[in-house]
């Protein structure tokens, strides 16, 4: 509390922003890299920037305030959570205690829902409820893997994790806990809601889920949403398991990485059923974390 | 049954004065029967081996005042197609639903139903399918003119539409600018 | 009567510099509503997929109207489809564009003279841009987003400023087309208004046919 | 009365009508949905307890304004009954005109006309595999497809002047010869699209989550199959070997060895499979046809067609579409124009009644799964 | 030192209760408010006063010399300060939903239950605690079981329970008795202590016949299933006060005896696994069961006071896990939890209760949209809900932190694993809730629903504050939760007003609030920069372009409620839920056959010399121990 000041609330703004660009940056990104695995030419890098401003510039419908409060609560929530993400190795809060990431993330998740089911449309509540079920099958492998690496340093700091993995790819937690590693990439997969967990935003199924009533500037809050959900699932991997950076331009090409990996497998994979994706969740993704814990367990014992 | 005679034959001694069967082109043959027997000789035939009812379809014979329902069968046994056809009157259409033989046949006769106004008893549901609030002649029957129908019903004359507004300048200045 | 009075008002509006940049917008990211009201929808796959790739453009099929920008009717309207359409437009946030697809909504096409289908498209949407040929091909419909694209850049496709300003008049026909109570041409009465059962019908088959012994 | 189970009539009014269930429109304006069509399905949780379907939004009275038109005008109107394979409509058109005047076309273009028929075929095939993937979410897939079939579409544009619509087929024969090099054009072009389909079985058919999610799904028995009259490959994946190509072969195909096979099971990745196998097989075919195709004339001489007279008289023709026997019953009186025409579409019993037997008990995951794999396409529901 | 402010506190309630039979029932409930407010200013005057006590002789004992009464105790106090609180705010809500037509004959039980409970954080002997303890149980069972038949049903098998753990008590009271010969706690616990050096079985036993009656009472594993029934058939708004402070009585129970113990008695008499002494080992893995338990029931529950009441179970899973760590800030975690628990689920059930008093409805499925005529009903539910899913910056999550920092210290990672995933599964059901309560379409016959009177409204805006300042400003619970550390002997936890430090890190919550705050001011910004924006009905929605009036589309017929997590359930299947419930319904046959029996033995023939002997035999038995 003390260290409060002017210069903290201008890095926090500054810091907001830099989280929605950078994910809105991957946004373009990532789908000129699906086109181009379609064999296409795809939107321009900076399609996402269009985009959203466009959105912004639309009228738009709201059904009652709780949308209003569900939305803005959502995208508040995320971004406070981005505060939390060390950036190239530079915590702007001081503290980046995973734990409060993990549960700062959910008042994001608890504010979208929130407003879209108030939207009272059907297609969203199940969209949400869809997202919900499946929090409960990639969550957990996270924690695991999270505990593990708790267990190690005995610290719940995602900056502590980064600098102990400085000085070469042999550091690196990919090589230090390979299950572990395997386990997060699928829960990612399942965070991110790309294929084959994309089950939230369903078009064939439920007209893209929570998106369904969402105009205008509530559209374009969804995909800041997006985007800030992207910078800090990305960056909480990279400070986990690719030794953080040290300069910006790696922190991001690492970030840039790990969604390129994602994007790919995005492109080539169909959708689960509801319940086969969390059941996959668990057999795979849970198995290997409590195998990875289970080790951790054994080695500090 | 090993072949189509013996079907042939079979139904022959069975509805002999019945109904008449014939062989129209190559594989396809038909039946025609009236109203009374329809339900029975579809049966039968669909116990031996016309599984397949493709469609039923109706054709209005406005000179003779009648309609004309036709059955169309397959029998993936014989390969052999067959049409059955019954008439009915014009005034007042009906016909016995062929719905318990072939579950489909309810959607078929609702569209004739729709179509046509003919008249299945028995038919679960013979509510409007395709047209919306249509409140005129059932559109395939041959006294319906669609042409005029359109004219009237979806023309800027037909309709009697005003421009949307009013040009700011009057048509006729337009028409004494041309001749000058 | 003059088409032109259809097509020239509010389209000389001025717009301010502030309007031009959010139009730049605008037209770098255009969203269509995924509604194939007709058979031209089936040219919509190819332009969207990979010979002509439409997301060059920043365009993009969206699953609701709320979302969309773009409304394609692809093709014919008949008066059922004219109803839903009619409310998708209007879930649409401002600004929206329409675009007729082939000649089917320019003047009933080849269904000109058929019952269900209407005739005349911009009775009852203003429609922006109008694509000729049945159907239009892949070219066709990307030059015309292209002349589209200019127009929104220019403040010239207007369409739902339009609808806003003669909503009378549009709701006026879009009622006499839609809520009609009376036959046009002539009434039909069930004669089994009252859904008789097939024992009853056969029963007075039988007498008419001992009337004719 | 015989009532499959969890059928329902279309009343406009919900029995349960508390918060148990709850109404959700799937159609017309849904990604899941091809084409303009709908069905209301009453939801308990993410199960569908009852369905209304919800037709006649394409219906433009095809069969009462050909009453209205000359026989070969309203070769102009038929292909867009169905459109994304519209040839078989002009065949089964012409070849019924051709049975009630007692003519038949000459060789060379019953060849041109199988031709053409497998080149839709091929091209509604992968619309229709394509469709699977983007319902399954597996969007890649359909781009690849589609520019595939654009491939083909380009081939139709060279012979008849049309990419989607082509008016090529006229009662005794084609309308034009086939120009020089298309041929071997199309001869590439097969080859071309056999290459490319171990690249769609990586993606598509040996998708681990495809088969997971198709399997088991919808299952349809041969004998119900056959009596609620759904045909083409959904039947023939239900174990039945009929094909109109082989039980009754038109125009060319009784020269032609077609042989079908079944890959049985009858659930959903059996449909989707059984259209890969006549994917494969309709390449062949179009080989076998362009092998032994004839020279000689390429129609009959019926004089002006605008004044071609039909004696009175009636037929079904039928041809084997994409999606099964697609039939025309057409009866004239002797004028210039048909008396009656009337159109026997291939996903009428599986769109308006399979629906009421098959999706009441599923989730609404796999709506739009069910009726990709079933190749429902309203146009020719509501014609 | 001897004063009379004590027996005020503890007798004073009870005997207001028992005149306030005499005034009609609108007045009894004020009258329970008002007493409330004086208890509350009673409670703040003792703070502090470590010798104060009122004891009296029981001169009459055969046995030497006896004292029973009520002693002053950190621990004590802490408990009566969060309980007076949260009373006086439910008291205010009772006030407000007990009018014409709701109320109900229940305020001078309730006055009476507060002071027994008031007497339990009191005591200071065993005696003492066991008579208070068994008025406390008599109480609540009228109060539950006032009238209805079914919540009677509820209440007799919450009080059969109970009787077990009364017994367990009372065996453990008597062999306490026999060997150190005088009823007073500090001194038993001592004793305790000592044995578990010298006789590990003996002390054993007793804590364990301890344990098992706290746990009947606060509901863990395996009896953790009381709750759903009692809970949910009682009074709306007692529901609150049950769940809030009733359920705490076990927790208390364990702070009072087991704790001590294990501080006092060095480890090494009992087997420890990772540095937890092998029983406290076993409650942990027991709460971490019940914690997982009452999450999986919860996310199944339709009914919206039994799945609140499921979600209690699992947060006294929490908190026993939490003192199961045998570590100082496991304690900190426990008493904080404690608290926030107190304030949130009383906050959630009075905003139920406020549901229930305008609606009348307690299936959620049939509610819905309530959001948007209620709305400080609904943002009670809001912060309540976010408090107990654990979300930062509110109440709960501090305390969550804290409990997961205290299972780390010892390094217990599955436990930890397991109440992560009752967490998640609490954001589920919570949500759930929340969604089908509030949000969603609102049915026609709730149209014109209005917002709960002042004083609900006033008792509701209370517990917000106190959930969201324990949020922002940890050090506010924790700094008596300190002050009682320090007399059990423990270390302190080091906090300040804002700022908590943990095993592996340390958490600001000012500096959570802020940063969210500031993002929200940021999206805030973007939202109002962005288009105009217009509002409109429920039902212009997206419905596939297809038109509902053709349909007779109704609010009632689009709304997703009912059977919210099927794909869950659908996992779920294996999983033999009800198979502790089965087993109880078992007992309690067999149970019914038992007195069928003795009602045979005693009624059926007269035979006097079976009962004689009987009587005889126990007696022998008696003396004997």
């Amino acid at each position: 509390m003390s260290n409060i000041n002017g210069l903290l609330t201008l890095k926090l703004i500054g810091f907001s922003f830099l989280s929605m660009s950078v994910g809105l940056l991957f946004m373009g990104l990532g789908r000129k890299v699906t086109a181009r695995i379609q064999r296409r030419l795809g939107p321009p890098f900076y399609q996402a920037f269009l985009d959203v401003f466009k959105a912004f510039s639309k009228s738009s419908i709201t059904h009652n305030y709780v949308m209003d409060l569900g939305m803005i609560m959502a995208l508040g929530g995320l971004i406070a959570t981005a505060f939390f993400i060390p950036f190239a190795g530079y915590a702007v809060l001081g503290s980046s205690s995973i734990v409060i990431i993990l549960y700062l993330m959910s008042i994001g998740y608890l504010g979208m829902a929130m407003g879209v089911s108030a939207s009272g449309n059907p297609n969203a509540t199940i969209g949400i409820s869809r997202a919900l079920a499946l929090m409960l099958g990639y969550e957990i492998p996270i924690v695991m893997i999270v505990l593990a690496m708790m267990l190690t340093y005995g610290s719940s700091d995602l900056l502590t994790f980064a600098t102990a993995q400085q000085g070469g790819f042999a550091n690196w937690h990919i090589f230090k806990y390979p299950l572990g590693f395997l386990a997060i990439e699928i829960s990612f997969q399942a965070m991110l809601g790309e294929a084959p967990y994309d089950h939230m935003i369903a078009p064939a199924e439920i007209a893209s889920g929570p998106m369904v009533e969402l105009s205008g500037k509530y559209l374009g809050i969804g995909f800041l949403l997006h985007a800030v959900q992207l910078y800090v699932e990305t960056g909480l991997i990279v400070n986990l398991f690719l030794g953080g950076a040290s300069t910006w331009y790696v922190f991001l090409l690492k970030q840039f990485a790990v969604y390129f990996t994602s994007m790919c497998i995005n492109a080539v994979m169909a959708r689960y059923r509801i319940e086969q994706g969390i059941a996959h969740l668990w057999k795979y993704a849970g198995t290997l974390a409590l195998l990875q814990l289970f080790i951790t367990r054994l080695g500090v014992f | 049954m090993k072949n189509f005679n013996e079907f042939i034959q079979k139904f022959n001694s069975f509805y002999q004065n019945k109904a008449g069967l014939t062989r129209k082109y190559k594989q396809q043959y038909q039946i025609v029967t009236g109203r009374d027997e329809l339900l029975g000789i579809l049966n039968w035939c669909k116990q031996n081996s016309f599984y397949h009812l493709a469609n039923i379809t109706c054709v209005d014979w406005i000179e003779d005042e009648e309609f004309e329902l036709v059955y169309n069968l397959w029998s993936y046994e014989f390969k052999v197609g067959c049409l059955f056809k019954i008439r009915i009157p014009r005034a007042k259409p009906w016909a016995p639903t062929a719905f318990e033989l072939w579950g489909q046949a309810q959607v078929y006769e609702q569209e004739i139903h729709e179509f046509f106004g003919v008249y299945f008893p028995g038919n679960p549901d013979l509510s409007s399918l395709f047209l919306h609030n249509w409140h005129d002649l059932p559109p395939l029957r041959k006294d319906f003119d669609p042409l005029e129908y359109s004219r009237q019903a979806y023309t800027v004359e037909g309709l009697g539409v005003k421009p949307e507004y009013e040009p700011e300048v009057e048509p006729e200045d337009n028409s004494e600018g041309r001749k000058s | 009567m003059n088409k032109n009075v259809y097509m020239t008002n509010l389209r000389d509006e001025r717009q301010n510099a502030w309007e031009g940049i959010l139009n730049y917008f605008r037209k770098r990211s255009m969203w269509m509503l995924y509604y194939c009201t007709g058979c031209g929808a089936v040219e919509l796959p190819p332009t969207m997929t990979t010979r002509f790739d439409m997301e060059r453009f920043g365009m993009g099929p969206m699953a609701t109207p709320r979302q969309a920008d773009l409304l394609l009717i692809t093709g014919y309207l008949s008066v059922k489809t004219l109803k839903r359409v009619i409310r998708s437009y209007e879930q649409m946030q401002d600004p929206k564009y329409l675009v007729g697809f082939g000649s089917c909504p320019i003047n009933g096409g080849i269904y000109w003279d058929t019952y269900p289908v209407i005739n005349h498209l911009e009775m009852f949407l203003p429609v922006d841009m109008s694509i000729a040929g049945c159907m239009p091909r892949p070219q066709a419909i990307l030059d015309s987003f292209e002349k589209l694209r200019d127009e929104i850049q220019e403040g010239k496709a207007v369409g739902y400023k339009r609808y806003e300003k003669h909503y009378d008049w549009y709701k006026a026909n879009q009622d006499k087309v839609l809520n009609r109570e009376e036959a046009i041409l002539q009434p039909w009465e069930d004669p089994f208004a009252d859904k008789p059962t097939l024992e009853a019908l056969q029963a007075e088959d039988k007498i008419e046919k001992g009337k004719d012994k | 009365m015989y009532l499959p189970d969890g059928y329902t009539t279309l009343t406009k009014r919900a029995p349960k009508d508390d918060r148990e269930v709850y109404d959700l429109f799937f159609g017309p304006n849904h990604p899941g949905m091809h084409g303009n069509f709908g069905y209301v399905l009453e939801m308990e949780g993410t199960q569908i307890v009852r369905v209304r379907p919800n037709a006649g939004m394409l219906h433009r009275g095809f069969e009462k304004s050909m009453e209205n038109k000359r026989w070969v005008q309203n070769l102009s109107l038929i292909p867009r009954v169905c459109v994304p394979d519209p040839d078989p409509n002009e065949v089964a058109y012409c070849q019924a005109v051709e049975a009630i005047m007692g003519i038949e076309a000459p060789r060379r273009a019953r060849y041109i006309r199988s031709v053409v028929l497998e080149l839709s075929r091929l091209g509604s095939f992968l619309m229709g595999m394509g469709g699977v993937g983007g319902a399954l979410g597996h969007y890649s897939i359909m781009y690849l497809m589609m520019e595939s079939r654009d491939r083909i579409l380009d081939l139709f544009e060279e012979l008849t002047g049309g990419r989607v619509y082509h008016i090529y087929n006229i009662p005794g024969g084609v309308r034009r010869d086939i120009p020089p090099g298309w041929k071997q054009k199309v001869l590439d072009l097969v080859d071309h699209l056999e290459k490319r389909l171990p690249e769609y079985d990586r993606l598509l058919y040996e998708n681990p989550v495809v088969h997971t999610r198709l399997q088991g799904l919808a299952p349809l028995s041969a004998e119900e199959a056959i009596t609620s009259g759904i045909v083409g490959p959904n039947l023939r994946a239900s174990g039945v070997k009929a094909d109109v190509r082989v039980d009754a072969p038109y125009a060319a195909y009784d020269e032609i060895e077609v042989n079908i096979e079944c890959s049985g099971g009858g659930d959903a990745l059996a449909r989707a499979v059984q259209v890969r196998m006549d994917y494969l097989e309709a390449i062949r075919i179009i080989r076998r046809l362009l092998a032994k195709i004839p020279d000689g004339d390429f129609k009959l001489d019926l004089g002006n067609l605008m004044k071609l007279k039909v004696p009175a008289g009636d037929a079904y023709s039928k041809v084997e579409s994409s999606k099964g026997e697609f039939g025309y019953y057409v009866v004239s009186n002797g004028g210039m124009k048909p008396y009656r025409v009337s159109v026997r579409g291939p996903s009428l019993p599986a769109g308006l009644y399979l629906c009421h037997k098959h999706l009441p008990g599923m989730k609404i995951d796999d709506v739009a799964v069910w009726m990709a794999t079933l190749a429902i396409c309203p146009p020719d529901i509501d014609r | 030192m001897m004063d009379f402010i004590l027996p005020a506190i503890v007798i004073g309630p009870v005997l207001i209760g028992l005149l306030s039979f005499l005034f009609p029932r609108k007045m009894q409930w004020l009258i329970f408010f008002l007493t409330n407010i004086v208890l509350l200013g009673a409670v703040f005057y003792i703070r502090d006063r470590q010798n104060l006590f009122f004891l009296f002789e029981l001169s009459y004992f055969p046995v030497n010399k006896l004292t029973m009464g009520m002693a002053y105790s950190q621990l004590g106090w802490f408990f009566l300060a969060i309980s007076t609180v949260a009373t006086l705010l439910f008291s205010a809500f009772s006030l407000g939903f007990n009018d014409k037509k709701h109320a109900t004959a229940i305020a001078p039980l309730w006055l009476i239950l507060v002071g027994a409970s008031n007497g339990i954080f009191m005591a200071h002997d065993w005696l003492w605690f066991f008579i208070v303890w068994e008025s406390m149980s008599w109480t609540s069972l009228l109060i539950i079981g006032h009238g209805r038949n079914k919540s009677f049903k509820a209440g007799i098998f919450y009080y059969l329970l109970s009787l077990a753990g009364t017994f367990a008590l009372l065996m453990s009271i008597w062999l306490i008795f026999r060997r150190t010969g005088n009823f007073e706690i500090g001194s038993g616990i001592l004793y305790l202590a000592r044995a578990s050096e010298g006789a590990p079985l003996y002390a054993l036993v007793v804590l364990a016949l301890f344990t098992l009656a706290f746990f009947t009472k606060s509901a863990l594993f395996p009896f953790h299933m009381w709750p759903s029934l009692a809970h949910a058939e009682a009074p709306d708004d007692f529901s609150a006060y049950l769940s809030g402070i009733m359920i705490k009585y076990g927790i208390f129970g364990l702070l009072l005896v087991v704790i001590p113990v294990f501080a006092a008695s060095p480890l090494h008499a009992f087997k420890a696994v990772s540095g937890v002494p092998l029983p406290l080992y076993f409650t942990g893995w027991i709460s971490a069961v019940t914690a997982a338990w009452g999450t999986i029931m919860a996310i199944f529950s339709s009914d919206m006071k039994k799945l609140m009441a499921w979600s209690t179970v699992a947060n006294v899973g929490y908190i026993g896990a939490a003192l199961s760590t045998g570590t100082s800030l496991g304690y900190a975690a426990a008493l904080f939890h404690t608290a926030n628990h107190m304030f949130f689920k009383g906050a959630i059930f009075a905003s139920l209760a406020a549901v229930k008093y305008r609606t009348g409805e307690r299936e959620m499925h049939k509610l819905g949209g309530l959001a948007y005529v209620m709305p400080i009903t609904f943002f009670t539910f809001l912060l309540g809900i976010i408090a107990a899913a654990g979300i930062p910056p509110l109440s709960g999550f501090a305390s969550k932190w804290m409990i997961f920092q205290a299972l780390f210290e010892r390094k217990l990672v599955f436990q930890s694993t397991m109440i992560f995933f009752a967490s998640t599964g609490a954001f589920l059901y919570l949500f759930r809730a929340l969604h089908t309560v509030f949000l969603g379409q609102l049915p026609r016959r709730f149209a014109k629903v209005k917002e709960v009177g002042p004083f609900m409204s006033l008792s509701m805006t209370g517990l917000m504050l106190l959930m969201l300042i324990p949020g922002t400003a940890p050090g506010t619970v924790l700094k008596p939760v300190n002050s009682v550390l320090g007399s059990l002997g423990f270390e302190q936890v080091k906090t300040g007003w804002f700022f908590v430090q943990g095993s592996t890190t340390a958490i600001d919550g000012g500096i959570i609030t802020f940063a969210f705050v500031l993002a929200v001011a940021v999206v805030f910004l973007l939202f109002v920069l962005g288009g105009k924006k217009k509002k409109v009905e429920m039902l212009d929605n997206y419905t596939s372009g297809e038109t509902p009036e053709d349909w007779n589309l109704t609010e009632e017929r689009y709304h997703y409620g009912n059977k919210f997590y099927q794909p869950i359930e659908v996992l779920f299947k294996w999983v033999p839920l009800g198979a502790v419930e089965e087993k109880y319904r078992q007992f309690g046959k067999s149970l019914v056959r038992l007195g069928n029996l003795i009602h045979d033995f005693f009624q059926g023939q007269r035979v006097w010399g079976w009962q004689l002997v009987a009587g005889i035999a126990l007696l022998i038995g008696l003396g004997v121990m």
